[in-house]
């Protein structure tokens, strides 16, 4: 193909109405389908040949502006989504998001605006160590995931958020946090303390010291796997 | 779409977490006496330290770092004095802003490489805003247009073929949490094991029948026949115990005898009535 | 566009285009989110007041009259459904995604951690007999596969994972695996674990390990057989 052929493909408008339209129907059909998000790459596999897919959504998300069900992009994937404004009409007594507690609601959004970030690095923003199952609960809801390691020794395990997270928290992308350019202007977000500010953290509970006993009899008990000595099953 | 919903009910069935966010009001809102009693709405000496600073009423940026310090030692004294138990890091922050404080109150020495105290102080002040702001941005997310909330996914989702080339769906969270439990049950079932250096009825019996040899038809010690045989002095009450309920057992079969003189006396075996070493089929290992 | 008609005069309602374009939102938004079909009763007691209910739907209906979604009524009731000559794009392929089971994630994580693992070390390691068809289902998803035999009697084949388990899990290589201190940072792990507790490195992909021959193509041929009919997993 020549490249000032490339151009023209690229600006879309070369394409036929007819098959822009039957391409716009076909990507609707697929994500109006579909209660997750579906990818854009997805679309564009089933596109008729030469469709440029990013015209095609462009089209639709122009077409569902201001409707009821509203066409949104989270991150490289698409999906339909009922207008927030209409929330009175489809809420039901029975609605109800999942609450999070204080704390896993601070670790979610330190993670959301400073990721990549190590647990250790969570830890010193909040002054705390992160109790057992703060992370766990995260994860599980889905909205955070491990991303790698940190290439710096040790090598810790880095996390950051999912598509998930976009999608309920009705981000389009993580530039579209709350406030992220004022926090990164005032240098909050740079993960780096100015001086040399250090104050020691105990040795929480989860640490296992490398002298530590093994686990005994009376730990099983605490954990449950143990009845204490006699007593039924509560 | 049954009536109201009981809160409570809601609230259960997130036992874990049961903190919810909106106990910002009450934790937050104590006055300063209150707070020596209330510790545990804190989360940790930082979390403190910002309530704290917040009382300053002013701009985080233009907290007197000073006067806060003295706030958190004089709020540390209280909580000792009416014997609070402090947690270590509330005790730790307590000596590094007392140090602070020096740092603050002393002109700078001339060969000193530490931070200054305002260095130190600036530093806390950062601390103290990176935490406030993550505060704020907690809320401002926790507040936004929430699917399932606000915005609704298609209610009637169809079937679209699978994105992923596989037919399976599992995520890494699955995978770890399935790693991670197994390895742990695991790891659990094999302390147990290893704990149990207990002696049991079966082993003791077979023991007692191999020293059969050795009874003369004199009263003996059971001490003295199990001593011999345990080197490790942590075994010998699980020996014994397991020993004494093995004799009970040959007693009744009439292999052996059995005397105590008195309530805590040593106990004596000698040969029962019946002849040992052939078993009879009327043994059976307990 | 709506001019007030006569038509709606027999309503005796007077119907504004804004308040007409609200209703349609509120009609179409309730019914996309809906999990059933939505009566039109249900639908015109959320509508604002004084707009009929019959005129929206015909409205709406028109609207979507040959888009990828269609709004179909069903006696009195409505839903969204995608378009019949679209069928091809939603159902091309049949097979429903399914859940893997706790067995197969098990063993898919030993297989993760431990690899090169044979089976017996599996089985070692999880405590139960693995059934054939667990292994199975992991190679046809194609996230494990043979990497070699052992270099001890009976010479068992070595099982690991592939680049294709490392692109679905979302991970760049295999020490991207979070270890034991992550494991517990991170709540999946309890803190009240034996000291001796390890959790493996992984081998990397194309590693050989010293004990290990690489697999042939005369073994690949032999494999039926060393797979004898597993018992059914726990």
């Amino acid at each position: 193909m020549a490249e000032h052929e490339d151009d023209e493909a690229e600006s879309g408008t070369i394409v036929d109405p007819r098959r822009l339209h039957e391409a716009a129907r076909i990507a609707e059909a697929l994500i109006f389908a579909s209660a997750g998000l579906v990818s854009q790459s997805y679309i564009a596999e089933r596109l008729p040949r030469g469709v440029d897919v990013l015209h095609v959504m462009r089209e639709l998300k122009g077409l569902y502006a201001g409707r009821g069900v509203n066409l949104i992009q989270i991150d490289d994937s698409w999906a339909f989504r009922t207008a927030p404004d209409l929330s009175f009409v489809i809420r039901t007594d029975e609605t109800e998001v999942r609450k999070l507690s204080r704390a896993a609601l601070e670790v979610l959004s330190i993670i959301a605006y400073h990721q990549p970030v190590t647990r250790a690095e969570i830890e010193d923003i909040r002054g705390v160590q992160t109790s057992k199952g703060t992370l766990d609960v995260l994860m599980e809801a889905g909205w955070v995931r491990f991303r790698g390691r940190r290439r710096s020794p040790g090598r810790p395990v880095t996390f950051g958020t999912t598509r998930d997270f976009l999608d309920h928290f009705g981000l389009e992308e993580l530039r579209d946090l709350p406030g992220l350019d004022e926090l990164k202007g005032a240098g909050l977000l740079s993960g780096r303390i100015p001086s040399n500010f250090q104050v020691p953290l105990p040795l929480g509970e989860d640490e296992i010291a490398d002298d530590e006993d093994p686990i005994t009899a009376l730990d099983l008990e605490e954990l449950g796997l143990l009845t204490p000595g006699g007593k039924a099953d509560e | 779409m049954t009536g109201g919903k009981s809160p409570k009910k809601g609230r259960g069935a997130d036992a874990p977490m049961d903190d919810l966010w909106q106990d910002d009001a009450e934790g937050r809102g104590l006055s300063e006496e209150s707070l020596v009693v209330d510790l545990a709405g804190f989360e940790g000496p930082l979390d403190l330290l910002l309530h704290l600073a917040r009382t300053q009423k002013v701009d985080l940026t233009r907290i007197s770092v000073l006067a806060l310090t003295e706030q958190y030692l004089a709020f540390i004294d209280r909580a000792r004095k009416i014997r609070i138990e402090l947690a270590a890091d509330y005790l730790v922050m307590a000596a590094w802003l007392a140090y602070l404080k020096s740092r603050l109150l002393i002109p700078k020495q001339a060969k000193d490489d530490g931070p200054t105290g305002e260095e130190m102080a600036a530093s806390l002040a950062f601390r103290l805003k990176r935490l406030e702001a993550m505060r704020d941005a907690a809320g401002k997310l926790v507040n936004r247009n929430r699917l399932g909330r606000d915005i609704f996914v298609r209610g009637m989702p169809e079937h679209i073929p699978t994105e992923r080339r596989s037919a399976f769906e599992a995520s890494l969270y699955d995978l770890l949490s399935a790693y991670a439990s197994m390895r742990q049950r695991h790891a659990v079932t094999q302390v147990t094991i290893e704990r149990r250096s207990v002696w049991s009825l079966a082993d003791a019996r077979e023991i007692l029948q191999l020293l059969f040899g050795e009874f003369d038809g004199d009263w003996t010690a059971l001490d003295h026949f199990m001593l011999r045989y345990l080197t490790d002095p942590a075994e010998r009450t699980t020996a014994i115990a397991s020993a004494f309920a093995a004799t009970l057992e040959l007693v009744r079969e009439g292999r052996l005898e059995l005397r105590q003189d008195g309530a805590f006396q040593p106990i004596y075996l000698r040969k029962g009535p019946k002849p040992q070493g052939e078993d009879d089929g009327g043994t059976e290992r307990g």
